[in-house]
């Protein structure tokens, strides 16, 4: 298969999938089969792309003239390479997992659950191939609305309102200061194509680009710095596989890849390096990591808390590639990948939970390990992962980072680390601890494990978890090539 | 009506405004498609009046006259009026219906016949 | 006998217009209704053609009776004009397949041939509009257009549509009078009413008391048919009782044609004569853009009818048109060309969807549309495609408009107003939103069977909407055709 | 008005003076004021005094609905076919002049022809008009 | 004399005066038309504002109600906008030819060209005939498709179920 037609099956397949499982709507067995094959055949077409970027090409697509001068087109490399992969490597997992739920909790609508699944996974290979700008932002609003469906999956009052604080954060943010942001690079630099190197050049005054980057940075509310956080909880109201493609594939890790995106392709990390006006964003995502994690450390609701540890998590990412050190963006572009993992194994823990024990707090969880032992044995290594200790792989990507922030001395972003290290252990230990060692507060509720498959997924993720850590030279030499693409 | 320098335009006016008014203030239909009558055939004046030429005549050529009116505006103000009469013919048709469906061609009271029924 | 081409431009307007008598002969719904389709598609291929045979920078001339142009009338079709000629066309022979059904269920049996009658009569009143090239010619071929579309609004059974009918009239017919007292200002200082032959003499004025009043006189003329803020309040009410095919075929192009004869009249006549920045005719129609954009969304949002909204949101749409106006630049000038276009198709797709709502449910109250999504889905998915149009997400018609309105705006170094028009745009999704969430996230009243809009009503509908996708996407041809025609709305008749 | 004798008597005799009028200024419209609107307006008011005058049943006899909406849309027809039948005789739409062999007297043609058409519809229209009123306060059914 | 008219119909609350009135208003205007040469539009105006539209505004005051029932609106905002506009035309007209003036454009321009060559190209003395039928002979075609609409429109609009439901 040559890489044009990959390219333009990675987006193809999940669609046409889609197609399929609302013809399939009548045999739920058919439709389950078609999903699964589906993503299957998709990483297959990521996988092909693989060996070509590695050896440094970088195959493109260009399809038609959306307005003059711009063109909707794609173009593959390494960090879209990175997420691509992440995304339709996570989905197989994914939709296993979301079979074992939505059977086990006979949820309503699962046609429609699986066909958005399916766009929205279409919408994020655009988002990871697309070769300018508009490009993206057009992928990134239809992200957007193919998730809302799932969001407000379950139709009650509070779906809806759910519903509302994700378009209004989502959609406003990105039409009102996105757009902006788009139009305002076309006129400075005539372009929007995503240069090595970066497009601006010294197009912009130092106080433009620094209103530019901010244009982006909280136009891309997917990556949730503060305060453009507020959605993310908000989406909780939507099932727990929803929120493991929301928080792990597709829809966070697109907002930061995005910004990485732009900041190397757009601004180049060599030219606002030491940027006065750039220097406000270390604080920004620093303040966003320790405030997130101190939220988590606080809310009783499981998956509130993992929530606000992911807008914690993401600020790594953009943290990191506001360092705009080599070292950091390669601490940016892995932790993309070891954060997908290890969140969305805690995500599937607690999935778990609510099937087998319609358990939603932390409060209730004393002593759960001994009724669901893989579970929490997954979770305790996800968590490991993102609190950074080794054999998890988080532990690199937070490493690569750390040495980012010590090469660029910036000692304020190894105080953020540390600090956030310690409220990331201090909200998931007792977790563990409680899971393991606490004597169940109600022995006479008896309920076993979850259904085989969602075990399965999460058996999947937490090795995976533990693979990356001691597999990581492939996602850091596609990182290099990253860096190397920006200078 | 006084034929001066610029007075044909002066006693347009005045005749404009009186129809504007008439058409704005009054609330009775039929009432305002009269104000609206006398507000175009005021604008007739603006295109005739200047088309005339002291000492000229009707613009239909024969050998004992030399200075004709100009013929162009008359043509234009011809299709005006037929159009202006066309409009008040709907008009009025309208006003027809409106009667029988709410018994009366005041407009505050049609207004408020339909706040009524609002849900 | 001449080669038939030669006589397109006329056979374009006077096609259309000689249906009507033969429906009237004909005396039959059905065959009125057949000539209706053959004649719309007719024009509609014509003015393909003239879109297409139009030299770039040049025109295509037409003269009535062989009459030399200041003497006689003549027509003149540029990348403008051949622009509205195709948005006019399009649509006409897009609304008047689905009208049969439509009008079966919303107006009484003997009245069907009429309004075929009225409905060919208004759609060669716009042709002309769009085709003239002379000033009074234009405002008889308005007249047309109006008195058709005052008996087209009026010919159902709704008897709100009969004050709202007569509020039209008395206004649309303020507006004419005021457009021919600035034509005749500006016919004495020439003496001729040849748009072309106008722009050129008006350079020669020196004279600009009587210009400047006749711009004012034609701009608030035109303004009255554009309803254009504050001049709109004839139109909620004219599009929300009128029959669903009238509010379609309206919406899409009765406000449109009357926005380019002003564009024409700004840009072209009086653009050589006058420095309009001086006039600060701009900063005012800017100022009007942005209240009816914002005023008109928020009001839009707390409508309980559907029409209603969508006719709301018409104003507010026409705000972005007025808006790309008054910033007087390329890129402005095109962003209100293509939103002629890009809304046109978006307005006509969701009024004809509304149709079919009316034709099942009786009604487009909110109320009764709870859970429209398990009773009607591809109505109600199609409603949700056109409205992501009309609040221009990307890939959908109205941000190619968003997009270059934007621009336009940065390019001025207004920020405030880019932001405005954003923010604008976000009011609009609100009331999309209403929509969505009725229709999927509500619980039905009553018992739920599908009865989805018959296929002779959602298949026109359906390509209207795909329009607004596919138009969002491919810009080839709209977006070209619309830069084309702003070029030659500045470069006037030379 | 069924008693009014004079009234009938005179209006009988009125009647087709009008009409020859409305033709005269119909046809003088070219050397004189007048034209086609004008005659189609006094044509249509004599049949209007026949109908105030005989009353309305009377006039629809004498020029039935369907003659009247034929003329309506008769006379549109008239006025563009001679537009058309310019183009097919080889000129633009409208051009009289090649009506006939000689230019001039093809203009006249066509003139007198337009104005005919004018006539007819305007009178069509005007009648109809009428009836259409006078019927509505009665409750004619109209066919 | 036809201001006072107006003024009149302005006050007038009843009616069938006003209709009456409008039909004076109408003469007077034609032989103020008559004054300025264009017989033609004089014998319209006549025909039309005396004629046809007192009948069809008779006939409708027959069908509907013949008072106006209701108290004047507050008449200050009306005034204030057709002043407005009176304000803004007399600012226009100010700069306008002197009247009768034979070097107005109107005079120079297209007008000559009607006068000189009607009589040849057309062979009609009437040069308004000449020019309504042939130079703008299309305006005309509008003209009559106008009044074709509006009788159309009347019908669809006035006309009667055959059988009442």
């Amino acid at each position: 298969m040559s890489p044009e037609t990959a390219i333009l099956a990675a987006m193809a397949v999940p669609v046409s999938g889609a197609a399929g499982i609302a013809l399939a709507h009548r045999f739920p067995n058919l439709r389950e089969t078609i999903t699964v094959i589906t993503a299957l055949s998709l990483l297959a077409c990521v996988l092909t792309l693989l060996p070509l970027v590695q050896a440094g090409e970088r195959p493109e697509v260009v399809l038609f003239q959306l307005m003059p001068g711009i063109s909707f087109s794609f173009r593959v490399e390494p960090l879209g390479m990175l997420f691509a992969l992440v995304a339709s490597g996570l989905w197989i997992v994914n939709s296993l997992y979301s079979i074992g739920y939505m059977r086990a909790n006979d949820e309503h609508g699962q046609t429609r659950f699986y066909v958005c699944f399916a766009l929205a996974l279409a919408a994020t290979m655009g988002i990871a191939f697309s070769a300018n700008l508009v490009t993206l932002f057009l992928f990134y609003e239809v992200l957007t609305l193919v998730t809302y469906p799932l969001v407000t999956h379950h139709r009650d009052e509070e779906a809806r309102r759910g519903g509302r604080v994700y378009m209004v954060y989502l959609l406003g943010s990105s039409m009102a200061l996105l757009l902006v942001a788009v139009i305002s690079t076309w006129l400075a630099t005539g372009s929007v194509e995503f240069t090595p190197g970066g497009l601006l050049g010294n197009s912009l005054s130092n106080n433009e680009i620094g209103l530019l980057l901010a244009l982006f940075i909280f136009g891309i509310g997917k990556a949730a710095v503060m305060p453009m956080h507020r959605w993310l909880p908000a989406a909780m109201v939507a099932p727990t596989p929803v929120s493991a493609l929301l928080h792990a594939v597709a829809v966070v890790k697109a907002g930061v890849f995005s910004v990485v995106k732009v900041i190397v392709y757009i601004f180049g990390v060599d030219r606002i390096a030491g940027l006065s006006s750039v220097d406000w964003l270390p604080f920004i995502t620093g303040f966003t990591i320790v405030a997130a994690s101190v939220v988590a450390l606080r809310s009783d609701n499981l998956k509130r808390r993992l929530a606000y540890s992911t807008i914690s998590q993401l600020s790594y990412v953009v943290l990191a590639a506001a360092l705009l050190t080599p070292l950091s963006v390669i601490g940016a572009a892995l932790h993309i990948v070891t954060h997908a993992v290890g969140k969305i194994t805690l995500f599937f823990a607690a999935g778990a939970i609510y099937t087998a024990a319609h358990k939603t707090n932390v409060s209730q969880l004393d002593g759960i390990a001994r009724r669901m032992p893989w579970t929490m044995g997954a979770f305790t290594i996800g968590a490991l992962s993102l609190i950074g200790i080794p054999p998890a792989a988080g532990f690199l990507s937070k490493w690569y980072i750390v040495l980012g922030a010590a090469q660029g001395g910036h000692w304020t972003a190894l105080a953020v680390l540390a600090a956030s290290t310690l409220l990331n252990a201090a909200y998931f230990l007792p977790i563990i601890y409680a899971a393991y060692f606490r004597a169940p507060a109600d022995p006479e509720h008896v309920h076993g494990e979850a259904p085989w498959l969602m075990l399965v997924a999460m058996a999947i993720t937490a090795t995976g978890v533990v693979l990356l850590f001691f597999g990581m030279e492939f996602p850091l030499a596609l990182a290099l090539q990253l860096v190397q693409a920006s200078n | 009506m006084t034929v001066g320098s610029h007075y044909g335009y002066w006693a347009m006016m005045t005749l404009m405004i009186i129809g504007l008014y008439i058409l704005i203030a009054r609330g009775n239909l039929i009432k305002k498609l009269v104000g609206l009558s006398i507000f175009q055939t005021s604008v007739y004046l603006l295109y005739i009046a200047p088309g005339k030429l002291i000492g000229g005549t009707a613009p239909i050529i024969a050998e004992k006259f030399g200075i004709y009116s100009n013929p162009l505006p008359h043509v234009l103000i011809l299709t005006a009026i037929v159009v202006g009469v066309a409009t008040i013919a709907l008009g009025l048709a309208l006003v027809v219906r409106i009667y029988e469906a709410y018994g009366s061609i005041e407009e505050d009271e049609i207004i408020e016949k339909d706040s009524g029924l609002e849900r | 006998m001449r080669l038939i081409a030669d006589h397109l431009p006329i056979l374009q307007v006077i096609l259309p217009l000689l249906a009507a008598p033969l429906i009237v002969l004909l005396r039959n719904a059905t065959l009125a209704w057949l000539l209706t389709v053959a004649v719309s598609w007719v024009s509609f291929a014509i003015a393909l053609t003239l879109f297409f045979a139009v030299p770039d920078g040049g025109a295509i001339y037409y003269e009535m009776g062989n009459w030399p142009m200041p003497i006689g009338i003549g027509y003149r079709i540029d990348a403008a004009s051949a622009y509205v000629l195709v948005l006019v066309s399009l649509i006409a022979a897009v609304v008047a397949p689905y009208a049969r059904l439509s009008i079966a269920a919303e107006v009484e049996r003997e009245r069907h041939y009429l309004f075929y009658a009225m409905f060919v009569l208004c759609v060669g009143g716009l042709l002309g509009i769009a085709a003239t090239n002379d000033a009074f010619n234009l405002f008889v071929f308005l007249e047309i257009s109006s008195l058709s579309s005052y008996v087209l609004i009026a010919i159902g059974k709704n008897r709100r549509a009969f004050h709202a009918s007569f509020q039209y009239l008395i206004m649309g017919t303020i507006g004419a009078t005021f457009y021919i007292i600035g034509v005749g200002l500006l016919y004495l200082m020439t003496g001729t009413l040849n748009l072309a032959d106008m722009a050129e003499r008006l350079s020669a004025v020196e004279e600009t008391r009587p210009v400047l009043s006749a711009l004012a006189f034609i701009t608030v003329g035109l303004s009255l048919k554009i309803a254009l803020f504050p001049l709109h309040f004839w139109l909620p009410n004219a599009y929300s009782c009128a029959p669903s095919t009238v509010s379609a075929f309206l919406a899409g192009t009765a406000t449109k044609v009357s926005v380019y004869v002003l564009m024409r009249f700004i840009f072209s006549v009086f653009g050589p004569r006058l420095p309009l920045e001086a006039l600060h005719l701009f900063d005012a129609l800017i100022v009007l853009s942005i209240a009816a954009t914002v005023v008109s969304s928020l009001v839009a949002v707390f409508q309980t009818d559907l029409k209603r909204m969508l006719a709301y949101s018409s104003v507010a749409q026409i705000g972005y048109i007025s808006l790309g106006i008054a910033l007087n630049n390329a890129d402005g000038l095109t962003a209100s060309v293509i939103h002629l276009f890009n809304h046109g198709v978006t307005k006509v797709a969701l009024f004809m969807l509304a149709g079919g709502i009316v034709l099942r449910l009786g009604t487009t109250n909110f109320d009764s549309m709870a859970g429209l999504s398990r009773r009607m889905p591809l109505t109600t998915f199609g409603f949700v495609l056109a409205g992501l149009s009309l609040i221009g997400v990307p890939a959908s018609a109205g941000f190619v408009t968003k997009w270059y309105l934007v621009m336009a705006a940065l390019e001025r170094g207004h920020w405030w107003l880019a932001a405005l028009v954003v923010a604008t745009s976000l009011i609009s999704a609100l009331y999309v939103w209403r929509f969505v969430e009725t229709a999927y996230l509500r619980e039905p009243v009553g018992e739920v069977k599908r009865v989805e809009a018959p296929l002779a009503m959602l298949i026109p509908a359906w390509i209207m909407v795909i329009a607004c996708t596919y138009f969002g996407l491919e810009t080839a041809y709209s977006l070209t055709g619309a830069q084309e025609a702003a070029m030659a709305l500045m470069r006037g008749f030379k | 008005m069924r008693s009014h004798l004079i009234l009938r008597v005179v209006a009988k005799l009125l009647i087709p003076f009008m009409l020859l009028f409305a033709l005269y200024v119909q046809f003088h419209g070219d050397f004189g004021p007048g034209g086609g609107f004008q005659a189609g307006v006094i044509f249509a008011a004599a049949i209007i005094l026949y109908g105030l005058i005989y009353g309305l049943p009377a006039a629809r006899l004498m020029v039935p609905d369907l003659v009247v909406e034929s003329m309506i849309a008769g006379g549109v027809l008239l006025y563009a076919g001679v537009g058309l039948a310019g183009i097919a005789l080889g000129g633009n739409f409208l051009d009289y002049s090649v009506l006939a062999a000689d230019p001039v007297q093809g203009q006249h043609r066509g003139i007198l022809l337009v104005e005919f058409g004018v006539l007819i519809t305007v009178a069509g229209v005007m009648l109809k008009i009428f009836y259409v009123f006078a019927g509505r306060g009665k409750g004619i059914d109209e066919t | 004399m036809t201001i006072v008219v107006t003024l009149a119909i302005t006050l007038q609350r009843n009616l069938f005066a006003v209709v009456v009135m409008s039909g004076i208003y109408s003469f007077l205007m034609a032989t103020a038309l008559v004054v300025l040469d264009a017989v033609d539009v004089a014998m319209t105006e006549a025909a039309v504002g005396a004629g046809v539209s007192t009948v069809l505004l008779l006939g409708a005051i027959h069908l509907t109600q013949g008072n106006e029932t209701r108290p004047l609106r507050k008449p200050l905002l009306p005034l204030v906008v057709a002043l407005g506009v009176g304000a803004a035309l007399i600012y226009g007209t100010l700069g306008l030819p002197a009247f009768s003036d034979p070097q107005a454009p109107i005079h120079v321009h297209v007008a000559p060209h009607y006068i000189e060559q009607a009589m040849a190209e057309t062979g009609v003395p009437n040069v308004v005939t000449a020019v309504l039928a042939s130079y703008r002979g299309y305006d005309t075609l509008g003209e009559t498709i106008v009044v074709f609409t509006a009788g159309i429109g009347v019908i669809a609009l006035l006309r009667r179920r055959r059988r009442r439901e």
